[in-house]
């Protein structure tokens, strides 16, 4: 069902945890639906990501995605770490069942969640974010597919 | 190599050594067509009527009340659809509840597209049906109760006799869904007044594509599958000797072994029961804690989500199932655990370890060591948990 | 022991050995439920995704084409009774031919009691439909055609691709029971425009109770078996995965042995056809003299009754098949000998020898010989033949 | 299918063919039915059958069946032979799957015709023929059992 890469990061994820003086917290999903993910973000003065932690409550792609997208963007610039695109986790993950696609989608939006409350807090704009709406529900599910 | 516990015996069961050795003639030498007259198809006619006896006797029926199906799922559309079809002039209601198996629940969901009226009873937070609510669901038009004997996802047992007192006192038909009962507790159509039963072979250690459903001498259906002379006219298709073969002989070994299984099984399961919410917080068990499935356990993890739970046992090399959305690909978690009034977050959690006759003590007690680490990972990643804390 | 000599190969097949092992790999270690998302269970489902990739290449099809059934019966129930629920407001003329399987028939017969149309084409003398008479037929409403690729008593083959190319330009969806060709003649569905196709696997030395159905992507059918999401939600059941594994082993030797296997046995065949009448007077050749399956003999010998003829070849050790209306305990003889034309008392006596790549020249030779002997016996009883001395 | 008795007679069926100078024959049953039956007797002044023989076209039953009768009824006196019933005759072989129970009729309706046929050749009157029409149809196929 699930490719090596997703198996990997499942089994040992990484960036586990919370970071307690968070400058970014964002959380997506909810517990009805199976799936929420949160994500703490430490950014340094240059907007450089240096430190980022999940918690998960999902299935084992939700855990893999949430586990990846940490990795995708520590040690990056904000502006990058906001490009960050399902399909990119995606790829790095090597593939997701199609019924899965949505756990992607769910840590693209948690990190932009996060991001969104690093830029409230610190009063800065980031490009790229503007269309985020943080309530949105990201379930994009294609009953036909299943 | 690691230790392997199989622990979904509700989803399926490994196959008898002694019904592969049963099969394994009929394909090998004994492959003659048991409607042909030659000496040769005539062994095998007589196999497959020899077979027809052992599962009769299994629920006190007739042998030839007895009709060999490609399985559960065939059993129980081939009884709801057939009997709706044949009934129609007395009426087109159907009353079943809203715990049954999706191939009972499917079907009726597609007849009522087509025509007939479908009333879906409530369970209780065990899983019981209510005898009052299903006495006053019954109309004139009533043609057809489908209740299941025992579910297969929380264990629960149905009231079967107390039901089919009513649906004889109101000259309705029943049929019951025994795919999980079947050899497993024992069942006597004739004083429980059922007029039909699902079973399926691959749930008593049988092969898979092999099932039956009996139905009553004298019951009015219509054939699901229409063609050939087979089965008495009411089934089409050129019989699967050696599977029916295979099911007699795994019927047959469930029989023999039934009362001191059922006290093994069920002393497993009780160890299961005790032992799990003693280890780990936050636990419910889900079904009735006594009218239920020997093989039967159920219980739902807050804060975790089942999937993952189930991920991390097959490492541990535990193989189990969960009523959670993401192991089906479905939007909502299982229909049961619903109807049963679980909140979705904990339903999303949920475990079935389903054990049989080949579980032993030991893997009892390792399933539930692996299980608490298992547990307390997935809860340290949890939001839910930490928010917590 | 006596010589044994099977010659009902349109009836079932000897399973070959190397299925039988595919077959018990999957009873044995492997009998995980490919529902499951553990280890375990994804093993048997990506078995079945490589046998459903077998299985449609064999008839140039996509794997996600194929649907696995419970035999060749359920893939014809559900072929067109699927389709025509499926395509109500399109129409409710359904056009066959009268020879087809009961499989066919007799679900045409239901639906036509139950407010659907039925057009039956006759056949001629060698067995074939007319392509002008099913042209004509077609009509606003017509859903769907339902042609047999080739018989199974008399064997003719019929026009498949000009029936697909009628279907096409009207409109109207083509299924085609194959269950007789698969395997055993090169099947296109693409060049032939078949939307639709049954096959079954113990008529290739595959198991019993296993078939498939191909619908041509696109089309829209209801399911006949509803419930669990099996086969991507269009047949439900628990599958069943040593079958399937054991069928696409069957279909996979029958692919690689087809052009060898087809002369090997048509050469047998024609053995019989030019030597019977050869041998024996007052027969008649049942079928299409060339465009018939290669493994396909139908004679009928006057005077005599098909069932005393097949009793007395079993005491020779030879199995083989009537179409008498005897052997079935049916009043009137087969309905495909009297669709060609044949009185009742010639049809009475027709014999089918149906021959696979086990049968040899000796088999032949040996059937030919006692075939004399026999009918020879039956006619010195029979109050038509002394009567015409 | 058939019981020993019934595959035995099949096997070596009695009393085969025709009687040149019979004093009754009796055919029944026609070829579009499946099955025919004709049955040939000798009778000596006494009315003892003295001999007997039958050509059949039909199914392993019907063929055991001729056989069963005629052995049941040489040397008997015709109003012995009268009275043979087809379930004598199932009964003699051991019984008959339900289909094939007109066969037995058969070979009692032939027997009473070869009777009716020697009654009208010698004017003589044999008690327990008078309701025997000779062209009625003897098929009782019940559809329901087969
Ligand atoms: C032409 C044809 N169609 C359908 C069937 C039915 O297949 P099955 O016996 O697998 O149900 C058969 C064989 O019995 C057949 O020969
Ligand atoms: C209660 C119940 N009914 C029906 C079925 C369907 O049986 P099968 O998979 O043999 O079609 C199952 C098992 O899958 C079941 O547990």
């Amino acid at each position: 069902m699930y490719t090596e890469k997703v198996m990997e990061h499942f089994r040992n994820p990484r960036n586990v945890g919370e970071i307690e003086d968070a400058d970014g917290i964002g959380q997506v999903g909810n517990a009805k639906c199976g799936d929420i993910m949160k994500i703490f973000l430490k950014i340094d003065d240059k907007d450089i990501i240096t430190d980022v932690k999940f918690l998960t409550f999902g299935c084992g792609s939700a855990i893999a995605s949430s586990s990846m997208a940490t990795e995708l963007i520590k040690g990056k610039h904000i502006d990058e770490a906001v490009a960050l695109s399902n399909k990119a986790v995606i790829e790095a993950l090597g593939g997701l069942p199609k019924v899965k696609v949505h756990c992607s989608v769910l840590a693209e939006q948690a990190v932009k969640a996060a991001l969104y409350d690093y830029a409230q807090k610190s009063g800065k704009v980031i490009a790229g974010i503007e269309d985020y709406k943080p309530d949105e529900d990201v379930h994009d599910y294609d009953d036909e597919q299943l | 190599m690691m230790k392997q516990v199989y622990l979904d015996n509700a989803a399926t069961t490994m196959v008898h050594k002694e019904v592969i050795e049963t099969m394994d003639a009929y394909y090998g030498d004994l492959y003659g067509n048991p409607s042909s007259i030659y000496d040769f198809g005539q062994t095998a006619k007589k196999a497959i009527n020899s077979a027809r006896e052992t599962i009769a006797s299994v629920i006190n029926a007739k042998a030839d009340e007895i009709y060999f199906t490609g399985g559960g799922s065939e059993s129980d559309n081939w009884a709801i659809k057939g009997v709706m079809a044949a009934n129609r002039k007395k009426g087109n209601h159907i009353i079943t509840s809203k715990i049954e198996h999706h191939a009972v629940l499917h079907t009726c969901e597609y007849l009522a597209k087509n025509g007939y009226e479908v009333t879906y009873l409530n369970v209780d937070s065990d899983g019981l049906i209510s005898l009052s609510e299903l006495e006053e669901a019954i109309r004139e038009n009533t043609v057809l109760i489908t209740i299941m004997f025992a579910n297969n996802e929380i264990g629960t047992i149905q009231p079967i006799k107390e039901i089919g007192d009513i649906a004889k006192r109101h000259g309705a038909l029943f049929h019951t869904d025994a795919v999980q009962a079947f050899g497993h507790v024992p069942i006597d159509v004739k004083e429980m007044n059922i007029d039909l039963l699902s079973s399926s072979a691959h749930k008593i250690h049988g092969p898979k594509g092999v099932g039956m459903l009996y139905i009553r001498k004298g019951i009015k259906i219509d054939n699901l599958i229409h063609g050939g002379a087979q089965e008495s006219k009411k089934r089409a298709g050129t019989e699967n000797v050696p599977g029916i073969c295979g099911y007699s002989k795994a019927a047959e070994m469930a029989m023999d072994s039934m009362n001191e299984r059922m006290s093994y099984v069920s002393g497993l399961r009780d160890r299961f029961l005790k032992k799990i919410p003693e280890a780990i917080e936050n636990v419910r068990l889900n079904g009735h804690p006594t009218k239920r499935l020997p093989g039967n356990v159920n219980f739902s993890f807050e804060f975790i989500e089942g999937e993952s739970l189930l991920l991390y046992l097959d490492m541990e090399g535990i193989s189990a199932s969960s009523g959670s959305a993401c192991t089906s690909g479905a939007l909502d978690p299982s229909h049961v655990l619903m109807a049963i009034g679980l909140p979705h977050e904990i339903a999303h959690g949920s475990l079935r370890l389903s054990l049989s006759e080949f579980t032993t003590e030991e893997d009892v007690d390792y399933t539930i060591e692996k299980l608490i680490g298992v547990v307390h990972r997935l809860r340290l990643m949890s939001p839910l948990y930490i928010r917590r804390k």
